[in-house]
């Protein structure tokens, strides 16, 4: 009865299968958990990780949301705050976390770290650390899907300060003139590093929406609540569809909230790092504006109304995050037990 | 068995062989392929032969992401300097990815660009900027001097798992020269002894080949042996074959068409000096002068290197005493 | 009385006062005749031009039509196709012509040639040759004006084909989001060298403006009739108005013809080149639409209609043409008289 | 009379000294100025001291442009790497416009970046790409190794009229040094002798001018005397102190933290090698090895040049024979 009524007042919400809504939340919950333990290993675990890490936490319903429309040879195409992705391929987390911590079991054998993650078996060819330079990568995935008429599409991933990069723009525009099937995913979490993004979007300034920027391509431009899967999943289905269906790409802003700060903090070695507070405390001293944005945690926000509209019970919902906690547990000992690699390898893999 | 050819027609040559040897290499670039009566455009259709807006960055990062995933792209980028404008794409990601991904991937591209055209184009249009994309591992660069190896080495480029830059010298568009029939391939990394001589070693690249064999021309008429070494990759580079040579002759001319610290030039007399040190009595570099490249025909022309500079400095290398053997 | 109702029918190009109308007609006059002799130069003397020569002819109404409204200390900056700016700013043609002839009195003493004209004195501070890349400089020099609080005005032109640079998109949005005070005019040439605007403008193959890319930066975009010098003048005036207030930058189309081809036959010297047939004949058989544009040439238009509404004489049509023909045959005389530079002059200037 | 002070301190005291001097110069890059609490913002004004988008292309061509018309803009770019997507400004506009225009235009501006950041940052942030920047005329190039060093040559980049790209080795940020009070200035083109010796001449470069005057010290124990010169600008370089060197004591070793044929280091022993190639004995390079910069720490150690790999090329240029004289 309930289920009915709710059938008829959010429609869009109930064509989502109820398994796939556990999947959803089941890959939410990895994520979270995955970023969590990075973030505590800087201080369990001093000096494991080096370099700079950036985390997902925050961008759960957008990661899970977009890719729960994947098809299962898509390719998916990330900046170097790369994580989330690939857990949601399924690329198993103790190769990840070995990668992180730098060692021989590592994704890339240590050679890439948190920034470089690949897995190009799962559709996950790599990451650039270079801001925006990636969606031309993805936009060139799109090409080969198109060259080879393959039938995948391309998700491509990259935050609001990216959108301020050429290779954003340019990328864009060749995409949309050779209707290549991608889906662009300008995932705003409103920060890019310390600056909110206020301060450097001129349509942020302006009180418009970032979507705004794919008119300059007469292409669809959508922005959707970032925190809430369901709806990025419905925003980005018909993006994708239209990808699939060679109709060209789409720009979906998914509005949502980076909860940890942007990186660990940058330190001269052997200096200890580790993550420093959020910017907006930190740097704007606005200790309101993320204990709103927390308020509207997505990977809590979804528990609930899962509880709420019945899709998952308290029960099915712990059986989740206890397994997903133990699977990180089991990667963290997994990679801390990987060895180092050799030096003499570091000339390995230069040439194919 | 070999035909005589025009440069830039070997360079199409090898394109059109490739693409039809392999349907995953695919060519586009600005300019290009406008129309339905294009030739490219009939043999290959329209997904493998594209028109790219003026958009470096997107086209060549096109491309790195299209080489990831399974394409072999020829990226078409006209004057060399246009990749200045996505310079992160050429030195910064495709010769990265690979290795950042442990091996998992390769990145199979060619980036095809003339240079150095001494034409009166001017500060901007006319440079030598290969010296920017040396040492980058992972990286491949060439510079053909004549048809044939301008057939052989896009052949090869073509075929090589990993990035390379194609350069080819835009003075040199309509020389002829014999290139061999059917399927010819030039190894990466191998230079190639031009003229073989005895008293003088003179390493030139590109334009400059030409001018040194014309001068290794008139030395001869002055009773002057010059050997002349045109390296053909500028990565990797055949340090070997150039320190054999600087080893039997002791006297060492580089000409580059590029000015003296931005030339390859500079970084080949480093190899010398640490791997022939003892055998070299001197060495002078015949480089582009330390300005821009001015507009006005008389300051163009001596700004670049050219023949008389390359035959004066032999004369000078040979007037210095030989090293004690 | 004609007058009268001419006022009533057509407000806005009535509040163009009569001597400006002339003094638009005489600049136009002027640069089309530059571009002509130009172009004879390299079959009346060849191996005079060297390099890549680009001509403003078609483009004379929005180059005059724009900088009709311009303030005596007001920055100009265009791209390499620069010739008909600086005819506009009172740059003696001779030194102009001096400059495409390499000559040593030439404006950059036969350093920069036709592509990299530049009269700081006049506040035009030269081009670049690289596509796109002085849509940047142009918007420092506003920074320039911002900072030093000086009420300039910065004009920016650049073409159809450098709005698909990486530059273009970085530096509106830096501009908006400062509020620099600056007019973008994107010179709707038709034409990126032998690339119809079509085939690589995602606005234009979706048949929208181009001026719909002003949207990404939620600033004001215009698109105006770029043959109609006066309606260009009404359009960037407001663009002006809003620059010189303080609100920032906009962008306008203008949307015309290039009347010759890109620019002359690339050739290896000693080869000789001079200017092949425009593109919509040479390379896409479309003798029509070159036809038909070259019907809409502004000049002649704008001559036309003047004489029609009164606002020129013939008499005085003709000697504006007279005058300006003189003033060019002087130039090429001049020119071509003006020595050479010495080949050691060629290392000074390399650094201030 | 001179204080200590941390590097990264003594670019900041510079430029805010030369800000206080010159209201023309104006200072912005990403994540800076951030809040109306910002000391620099408080200082100098909203006008003046900005934050800037992701932008590089517009904010260097926007720098060029600014300077081009009277201002003197410093653009905080963070990490070298960073240019790499603006690069065309950097090397074919910045440098290029006086000369186009016949010396009518200049273009002061500085542009700021650390680089060689070895802490992990893998393939992309750890590079020192300085070699693409050399010998591009009208450009300059500096890379201080000391706070007073960074000091003074700040001072004179921000009072050049020639755009200067002014690198700082990250992994100095923090060191600490002797840096003279008040006005200080050290002119760009001279290089340093960190050291004096007459064994041996060590030209190293940024942070490896710290391990080569530690190897030094090290090497002074086993009766080697080694001088340390640290060329302080890469352009213009100067080659007179370098050559100088070299031919007293007939013995070099260049340390460089970038791979063999992209370091300034293999330029340096071009020029060694025109001008002294008579006087040396013998000349190794200790650059990093041939592959992008790895995550992993003992792969990132091995790839890059310390301490120990520049003792060892000492001893085995000094095992070489001398030249006789
Ligand atoms: C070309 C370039 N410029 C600057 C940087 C430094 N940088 C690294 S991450 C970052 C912020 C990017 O913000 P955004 O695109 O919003 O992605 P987010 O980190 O928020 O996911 C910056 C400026 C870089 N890596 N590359
Ligand atoms: C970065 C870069 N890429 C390519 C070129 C080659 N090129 C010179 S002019 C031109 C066409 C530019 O077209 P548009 O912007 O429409 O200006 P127009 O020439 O029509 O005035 C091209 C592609 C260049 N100079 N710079
Ligand atoms: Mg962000
Ligand atoms: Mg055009």
């Amino acid at each position: 009865m309930p289920h009915k009524i709710a059938q008829r007042s959010a429609p869009r919400k109930q064509q989502v299968r109820r398994d796939q809504l556990a999947w959803m939340y089941t890959q939410m919950v990895r994520i979270r958990e995955f970023e969590e333990s990075v973030k505590r290993t800087f201080i369990e675990h001093p000096g494991v990780i080096r370099g700079h890490s950036h985390l997902g936490d925050g961008a759960e319903a957008s990661i899970v949301g977009a890719l729960s429309t994947r098809h299962p040879t898509d390719f998916v195409m990330p900046s170097y705050r790369c994580h989330g992705y690939p857990i949601v391929l399924g690329t198993p987390l103790c190769n990840m976390m070995a990668e992180v911590f730098g060692r021989k079991d590592g994704l890339c054998h240590g050679f890439g770290g948190s920034m470089h993650l690949a897995d190009p078996a799962r559709y996950f060819p790599g990451t650039s650390g270079m801001v925006g330079q990636s969606i031309a990568h993805a936009t060139g995935a799109a090409l080969t899907a198109q060259v080879k008429n393959s039938g995948q599409i391309v998700y491509c991933f990259f935050g609001d300060g990216a959108s301020k990069q050429g290779a954003f723009f340019e990328s864009l525009n060749m995409a949309a003139v050779w209707k290549l099937p991608i889906v662009y995913v300008l995932e705003n979490n409103q920060y890019q590093a310390y600056t909110h993004f206020r301060l450097e979007d001129a349509n942020a300034a302006a009180g418009d929406r970032l979507s705004k920027k794919a008119d300059a391509f007469s292409m669809p431009g959508a922005t959707v609540d970032g925190t809430d899967p369901v709806a990025v999943r419905t925003v980005i289905a018909k993006a994708a569809k239209r990808a699939r269906a060679g109709q060209g790409p789409s720009l979906v802003e998914t509005k949502f909230y980076r909860l940890s700060a942007h990186g660990n903090l940058i330190t001269v070695p052997p200096l200890p790092t580790q993550f420093p507070e959020h910017e907006a405390v930190a740097v704007y001293g606005n200790r309101k504006e993320f204990e709103q944005w927390k308020a509207k945690d997505p990977v809590k926000g979804f528990r609930a109304r899962l509880l709420k509209d019945g899709a998952l019970s308290e029960a099915a919902a712990r059986r989740i995050e206890s397994a997903a906690h133990a699977e990180v547990e089991e990667a963290v000992e997994f990679a801390l037990a990987s060895p180092l690699p050799a030096p003499e390898e570091a000339l390995e893999y230069v040439y194919a | 068995m070999a035909k005589e050819m025009i440069y830039a027609d070997a360079i199409a040559a090898a394109i059109v062989e490739e693409m039809q040897r392999d349907p995953n290499v695919v060519f586009y670039g600005q300019n290009m392929a406008l129309t339905e009566r294009d030739p490219m455009l009939q043999k290959f259709g329209k997904e493998r032969v594209r028109v790219a807006p003026i958009s470096e960055t997107a086209e060549i990062g096109i491309g790195v992401g299209a080489a990831l995933t399974g394409l072999r792209p020829i990226v078409e980028l006209w004057m060399s300097e246009f990749m200045l404008v996505a310079f992160d794409q050429v030195i910064n990601e495709a010769p990265r990815l690979r290795y950042m991904s442990g091996g998992q991937v390769s990145v199979p591209m060619v980036l095809k660009a003339g240079y150095g055209f001494c034409a009166g184009w001017a500060g901007q249009h006319s440079n030598c900027i290969y010296h920017t994309m040396m040492g980058i591992p992972g990286l491949k660069v060439v510079v053909p001097s004549t048809p044939a190896d301008a057939k052989g080495l896009m052949t090869a480029a073509i075929r090589d798992d990993n990035p390379v830059v194609y350069l080819h010298p835009y003075m040199l568009t309509l020389d002829k020269g014999e290139v061999p029939d059917g399927e010819y391939v030039v190894p990466i990394g191998l230079a190639d002894i031009k003229r073989t001589g005895s008293d003088v070693t003179i390493v030139a690249i590109g334009w400059m080949v030409k001018k040194a064999l014309a001068a290794a021309e008139r030395l001869a008429a002055q009773n002057i042996s010059a050997e002349v070494i045109d390296p053909r990759a500028l990565a990797p580079l055949d340090v070997a074959t150039i320190v054999n040579s600087v080893k039997k002759t002791g006297k060492v001319v580089l000409v580059d068409q590029a000015p003296r610290q931005s030339s390859a030039a500079a970084v080949i007399a480093g190899e010398i000096a640490e791997h022939a040190v003892g055998s070299v009595s001197a060495l002078r570099m015949v480089t582009a002068l330390d300005a821009p490249i001015p507009y006005s025909e008389p300051l163009e022309n001596y700004v670049v290197p050219n023949e008389d500079k390359i035959v004066e400095a032999v004369r000078s290398v040979m007037a210095q005493e030989a090293v004690a053997a």
